[in-house]
């Protein structure tokens, strides 16, 4: 019996937004009497954040402080549209929301500061609560004083929306060509997994996982890492663990409960280094980009490439299981090489399984390469 | 700037921590009625006989409804956006997966609707089922839906494509060619809240609906089409969710709810014991990739053909979205200048999958990362080299001709290196995502990366 | 259905025998990890239910050198408390709250799992030749463990006999997943009647290995021995791990548990 | 049955052998115990019955007729955190915060069995809790902190007051 060290490399990217666009996220922020601020937003938190990502970024594009925001993503009578938490959009498109409708509302507050003062509203502006003028930090007005004028003075309501969307992208169904950016932004990420590989019962076990990510912008480092480090966890789910069809193509011996489902526990808690790069998009709200999806990426394929560090084998099918190990330990297969041609896992592909030939309707081959 | 960039507790931190979140489950409303389904225990099968007549008539059972009782039965999850619908609410004149809703009851309890769901005389037609995709294209293959085993309509194709470049002359000029098949399996998304709706039928006729949806708008729709009403006679209440990792953004309990509260005038909840989300719930997608590189010895990408499959399981769902974006993300975090992609979404007699964390992608990144580990080890070649060589740089091209801004293929990687201590040769050290030139820009990357006139 | 369950909560051993009686009808809940999800979802509706949770039925006590477990005695509290290999085994069962809440004879008793093998501790009872004291119809008898698990549905388990082994062994696959079912494990244990070995999540249930057994008894070494382990069980498909990989690992965990006796 | 939750009596009509999760949660709306499974197989469930951990869907109420049962609604006194909630809040063990009732409630009896467990003992005696986020670095932080007493109980259980003082990088 033996236990063997390897070490594997896995590089990603992962696109903001829903692919092709299309999908809009719009806000809705007012002031109340007090200067504090009320945020509405359709956006789900589905734990990754959303309500603490958007009150951040409306705080600060009002000058504000943080507590005086509060957001209301309870319903749909209230917040106007928000296309949904999938596709890593919230922080980009439903934080952009948030953010062009605070700055609308920062607009209508240098107005109303405006007339208070008498200074063109070019010639403010707004930190930490308080509108001031550029040049002569004694002239200034609290933004409470603003709203309540507003509210009991001018008769107005600070407000300001916002909606973001970038226009759906259409695609070239012969080419795949498109015909604008069919992203917001594009996140990249670097994964390097350390795993022991027991080469008589096929069981790996993940040591480390050093990850790195671009955020583009971090607007809340601990719910960042949040992601990360639940992104590793889950990719090493489906590196190693998971399973819903454990002999897939079979479709029984599908497990009924969380004790025949092997899914990550705190035993399977690897050492994780996460290193977070911040290299700004151009669009999106203070340079973030996005995290959530692609934070489960990168895990499989550097354990896998690990195992073949350790032992020499490639295992093509996740999950890496015990048993798909020892069968790729006991069978060895080196690729057939034919010409220039290095060919792996002819047995599994469509040809090597499926009986017709492998050509489709159009006489294209399934095959990658044609006779 | 204060709030952006800080380490600010979570907004709902506290409430969470003192149990004051209150999820789809938690909220009471007097006079609920409880829904249980009646599931399909076959994979394939034809419905022959379906009478609710007894469970109707049980005391306490407030209502029980079937494809009829569905305004627009048959929709699909991206109707919206042009998919045709192809997935009934409820089962039509068959079964396409084992668990399917056929009939759903509302009763006075869980225990009461249970037995009333156990009391529907129900008769099958079973069919031999198709679970494996590389089948999908036999001649004999079972034909699961009427229009074959195989989604149609990427356009005039029956297939997602990319072409890009010169793929022929690619293969033909390569030192090497590597080819490799990567299969990553269904997983379950596993969110700890389980499917749950509550909906309250309101005295001036709207329907509020307590949702766990991830996307309470999208659901809205999906509802009222289903309903065939105007969206101001639903209000979504949402926006709380114990997890959900793509799998809620199905709407998988909403519509249903909301039809047995119309049909009962009470409140109808209905919450998926652990043992339906695993036999019903959609799953993560198994994919089937098949990859040939055409490369040089000093570990240039010149090109390469790819063939996907994609489980689709039942019912399309998000599986045409989902391909497409595993498309245009096939070659990874790298620049190849010649592509012939085709992808397929293929139909199985399984639960239809769905969209999960890294939709699309998360597969391409493993089949991308795996084959560039092989084609490393095959070359005798370090993988983070092949990697930086190959890597996206401002003004490169994606496969389906997008101009790349600000790739971080290069700063990524340069960081891993440096924290594990991976020695890099100094050319390799000093990369950067700035626009190809001098040996990064060979002559097969000229001709259609840097020039070419798609750009913006 | 849980509402019209006739629920009985004897008050000490006497009663629990009492209302157990023949054992018709009624489902016992010990701990209730294994009864409880079944009673919640509707799949279990007995008409009556035993509840022993005040029944007196558990503790652990020694004398002329066996041990004597009381059938509701939880498996937590057999963690060092009891001989090896059931301290051991009953260590690889659950986290702390299910083993602090399931009890020696619900273990004992455990039906396999749709997806997943059940009653991790059978096969250390199997290895010790556990004595088993029910009642049920015909009245208490004890029996040894292997014929309870032959015959032993319907009755209430009052207590288990063991004796200490002169030595003993325990393995398992995997890593430890305390929200997982045991994949299999291997116990062994060396008396005055020579060595005894048995597998769980070989089968619906623990099994012995006799074949094993007699080649020890012939002389053969670990290995010898741990090679034999295959012609007494047939591993199957579940949704933990394949019949081909428990067959493959069987033979090894046989060789550890017995390396330590 | 009668059961003292949180400290205050309840005779309840919740039939007795029904669970102690759907006693709580349906007849007394205690909702922070989860009903993840119903299966013994996540911990969200998990509520502290006479000082002990118990996963509250495996417990039969005739099992435990007058018990003292605590959930995280009365884990701090009189509005306050308790030492594991602030090591919780602190540390971002939350995300979607569906297991965290479950999680805080077997740290704290971890806790009381063995006051200043180290990692190992921390991880081996929350395995049995799922978090499918999954925030088991920060779970295990926190409940790391707890252990060395190394949690702010000063905190403010309202919101304001708190946010910009400590966590501003500017």
């Amino acid at each position: 019996m033996a236990k063997h060290r390897g070490r594997g490399i896995a590089t990603i990217e992962y696109p903001t937004g829903m692919n092709q666009n299309g999908d809009p996220s719009q806000a809705w922020v007012k002031l109340k009497p007090d200067g504090r601020v009320d945020v509405f937003a359709g956006t789900v938190d589905i734990g990754q954040g959303s309500r603490t990502v958007h009150t951040q970024i409306v705080a600060d594009t009002l000058g504000v402080p943080y507590d005086w925001v509060t957001m209301d993503n309870t319903n749909t009578d209230s917040s106007p549209v928000c296309t949904g938490s999938f596709a890593s959009r919230g922080t980009f498109i439903g934080g952009n929301a948030v953010r062009f409708a605070a700055e609308k509302a920062r607009e209508r507050v240098l107005d109303i500061a405006s007339k208070e003062l008498e200074i063109d509203p070019a010639d403010l502006e707004i930190a930490d609560g308080e509108v001031v003028a550029k040049g002569a930090p004694d002239r200034k007005i609290s933004i409470s004083d603003v709203a309540a004028a507003a509210t009991w003075v001018h008769g107005e309501l600070i407000t300001g929306t916002g909606a973001a969307l970038k226009p759906y992208a259409v695609v070239d169904d012969d080419t795949g060509k498109v015909d604008i950016d069919p992203h917001s932004a594009i996140s990249y990420a670097a994964c390097v997994a350390e795993v022991e590989v027991d080469d008589e019962t096929g069981e790996v076990t993940v040591e480390k996982m050093v990850q790195v990510y671009d955020v583009g912008r971090a607007i809340n480092p601990m719910l960042v890492e949040g992601q990360i480090d639940g992104g590793a966890m889950m990719g090493l789910g489906l590196g190693l663990l998971e399973a819903a069809y454990p002999y897939y193509p079979s479709a029984e011996h599908r497990g009924g409960e969380f004790g025949a489902y092997l899914m990550p526990s705190l035993e399977d808690l690897p050492e994780l280094d996460n290193v977070i790069i911040e290299n700004p998009s151009a669009d999106g709200p203070f340079g973030a980009k996005a995290i959530g999806e692609m934070a489960n990426n990168a895990q499989p394929p550097a354990i896998c490439a690990a195992i073949h560090d350790a032992v020499g084998v490639w295992v093509t099918e996740c999950p890496a299981t015990p048993e798909r190990v020892l069968r790729a330990l006991d069978e060895r297969a080196e690729p057939r090489r034919d010409g220039k041609r290095v060919i792996f896992d002819e047995a599994v592909s469509v040809r090597g399984v499926s009986a017709n030939a492998g050509k489709d309707a159009e006489g294209h081959g399934f095959i990658l390469v044609d006779d | 700037m204060k709030a952006v960039g800080a380490r600010l507790p979570r907004y709902d931190g506290l409430a969470q921590i003192t149990g004051q979140v209150r999820y789809v489950d938690d909220v009471r409303v007097p006079g609920t009625l409880w829904a249980k389904a009646l599931r399909s225990p076959h994979h394939f099968a034809g419905i022959t006989k379906l009478d609710t007549g007894k469970a109707e008539a049980m005391e306490g059972v407030h209502a029980v409804i079937t494809k009829d009782d569905v305004p627009l039965n048959v929709y699909g999850h991206l109707s919206a956006l042009g998919v045709p619908g192809d997935e009934p609410l409820l089962a039509e004149d068959e079964v396409r997966y084992k668990g399917q809703p056929i009939a759903v009851v509302a009763a006075e309890t869980e225990e009461l609707a249970q037995a009333a769901v156990e009391s529907i005389e129900i008769a099958y037609d079973e069919r031999e089922p198709l679970f494996d995709m590389r089948k999908a294209f036999d001649a004999d293959a079972a034909p699961i839906h009427p229009w074959g085993p195989v989604y149609n309509h990427f356009g005039p194709p029956d297939h997602r494509r990319i072409r890009k470049g010169d793929v022929e002359k690619a293969f033909a000029d390569a030192d090497v060619i590597v080819q490799g098949v990567y299969r990553p399996q269904a997983i379950e998304h596993c969110p700890l809240e389980p499917q749950t709706a509550l909906v309250v039928p309101e005295a001036d006729g709207r329907l509020t609906i307590y949702s766990c949806t991830q996307a309470m708008y999208f659901s809205m729709g999906v509802v009222a089409a289903h309903l065939q009403c105007p969206l101001n006679r639903l209000k979504f209440v949402g926006g709380t969710v114990g997890g959900g990792f793509g799998g809620k953004v199905d709407t998988a309990t909403e519509t249903v709810c909301a039809l047995l509260a119309m049909k009962s005038k009470r409140p109808v909840k209905w919450r998926w014991t652990r043992e339906e989300e695993f036999l019903a719930s959609s799953t993560r997608a198994p994919w089937h990739m098949e990859i040939a590189d055409a490369v040089t010895s000093d570990g240039w990408i010149l090109g390469r053909k790819m063939l996907t499959l994609h489980d689709a399981g039942a019912y399309t769902r998000f599986s045409s979205y989902g391909l497409t974006k595993h498309a245009f993300h096939h070659t990874g975090a790298y620049t190849i200048p010649n592509l012939n992609f085709n992808g397929y979404v293929v139909f199985t007699n399984r639960v239809p999958t769905t969209a999960m964390r890294g939709f699309g992608v998360t597969s391409v990144s493993y089949a991308a990362e795996m084959h560039m580990n092989r084609i490393a080890d095959v070359l005798g070649l370090d993988p983070f080299a092949v990697r930086l060589k190959n890597a996206n740089r401002i003004g490169d091209l994606t496969g389906n001709m997008v101009r790349l801004k600000d790739p971080s293929t290069v700063a990524v990687m340069l960081a891993a290196a440096e924290r594990i201590g991976h020695e890099l040769p100094a050319e390799l050290r000093g990369m950067t995502n700035e626009p190809r030139t001098g040996e990064l820009l060979p002559e097969h990357l000229k001709a259609s990366v840097a020039t070419n006139g798609s750009e913006d | 259905m849980t509402h019209s369950t006739n629920v009985l909560v004897p008050q000490s051993p006497e009663e629990a025998v009492a209302s157990f009686g023949d054992g018709a009808g009624i489902t016992v809940v010990a701990g209730g990890t294994i009864v409880m999800p079944e009673l919640s979802s509707g799949r279990l509706r007995p008409e009556r239910a035993l509840v022993l949770a005040n029944a007196g039925l558990d503790g652990i006590s020694a004398a002329n050198g066996a041990v004597t477990i009381g059938a509701t005695t939880p498996v937590l509290a057999l963690v060092g408390a009891t001989p090896e290999p059931l301290s051991t085994f009953a260590a690889y069962v659950g986290d702390y709250e299910i083993r602090s809440q399931a009890t020696i004879g619900g273990n004992l008793c455990a039906p396999p799992g749709p997806e997943s093998p059940r009653g991790d501790l059978q096969a250390p009872l199997l290895a010790l030749g556990a004595r088993i004291r029910s009642a049920g119809a015909g009245g208490e008898r004890t029996e040894p463990v292997e014929d309870f698990l032959a015959g032993g549905e319907g009755r209430l388990v009052l207590a288990i006999e063991v004796d200490e082994p002169t030595s003993s062994g325990a393995s398992a696959i995997g890593r430890p997943h305390a929200h997982n079912y045991t994949i299999m494990a291997v116990a062994a244990a060396a008396g005055a009647d020579g060595v005894r070995v048995a597998v769980t999540g070989a089968g619906p249930r623990a099994q012995r290995l006799p074949s094993v057994e007699q080649a020890l008894a012939g002389g053969a070494d670990a290995t010898a021995a741990a090679a034999k382990a295959t012609d007494d069980v047939t591993p199957a498909d579940d949704a933990l791990a394949s019949a081909w990989y428990r067959a493959r690992m069987l033979p090894r965990l046989v060789e550890q548990a017995l390396s330590q006796l | 049955m009668k059961l003292y939750v949180n400290g205050i009596e309840h005779d309840l009509e919740t039939p007795p052998l029904e669970s102690l999760l759907t006693a709580l949660r349906e007849e007394l709306a205690i909702t922070s115990p989860k009903a993840g499974c119903n299966q013994g197989g996540c911990g969200a469930c998990t509520v502290i019955v006479d000082g002990e951990p118990r996963r509250s869907c495996l417990t039969p109420l005739a099992a435990i007729d007058g018990a003292s049962v605590t959930t995280v609604e009365g884990l701090g006194a009189d509005g306050a955190l308790s030492p594991i909630q602030a090591a919780f809040f602190d540390h971002y063990a939350t995300q979607c915060g569906f297991c965290v009732s479950g999680f805080m409630l077997a740290a704290h009896t971890l806790l009381e069995r063995e006051p200043g467990a180290g990692r190992d003992r921390i991880i081996e005696g929350l395995a049995g809790h799922l978090c499918r986020c999954t925030g088991y670095v920060k779970i295990v932080e926190a409940v790391e902190a707890a252990a060395r007493g190394d949690v702010d109980l000063s905190r403010d259980r309202d919101r304001e007051s708190e946010f910009l003082t400590e966590g501003s990088q500017a």
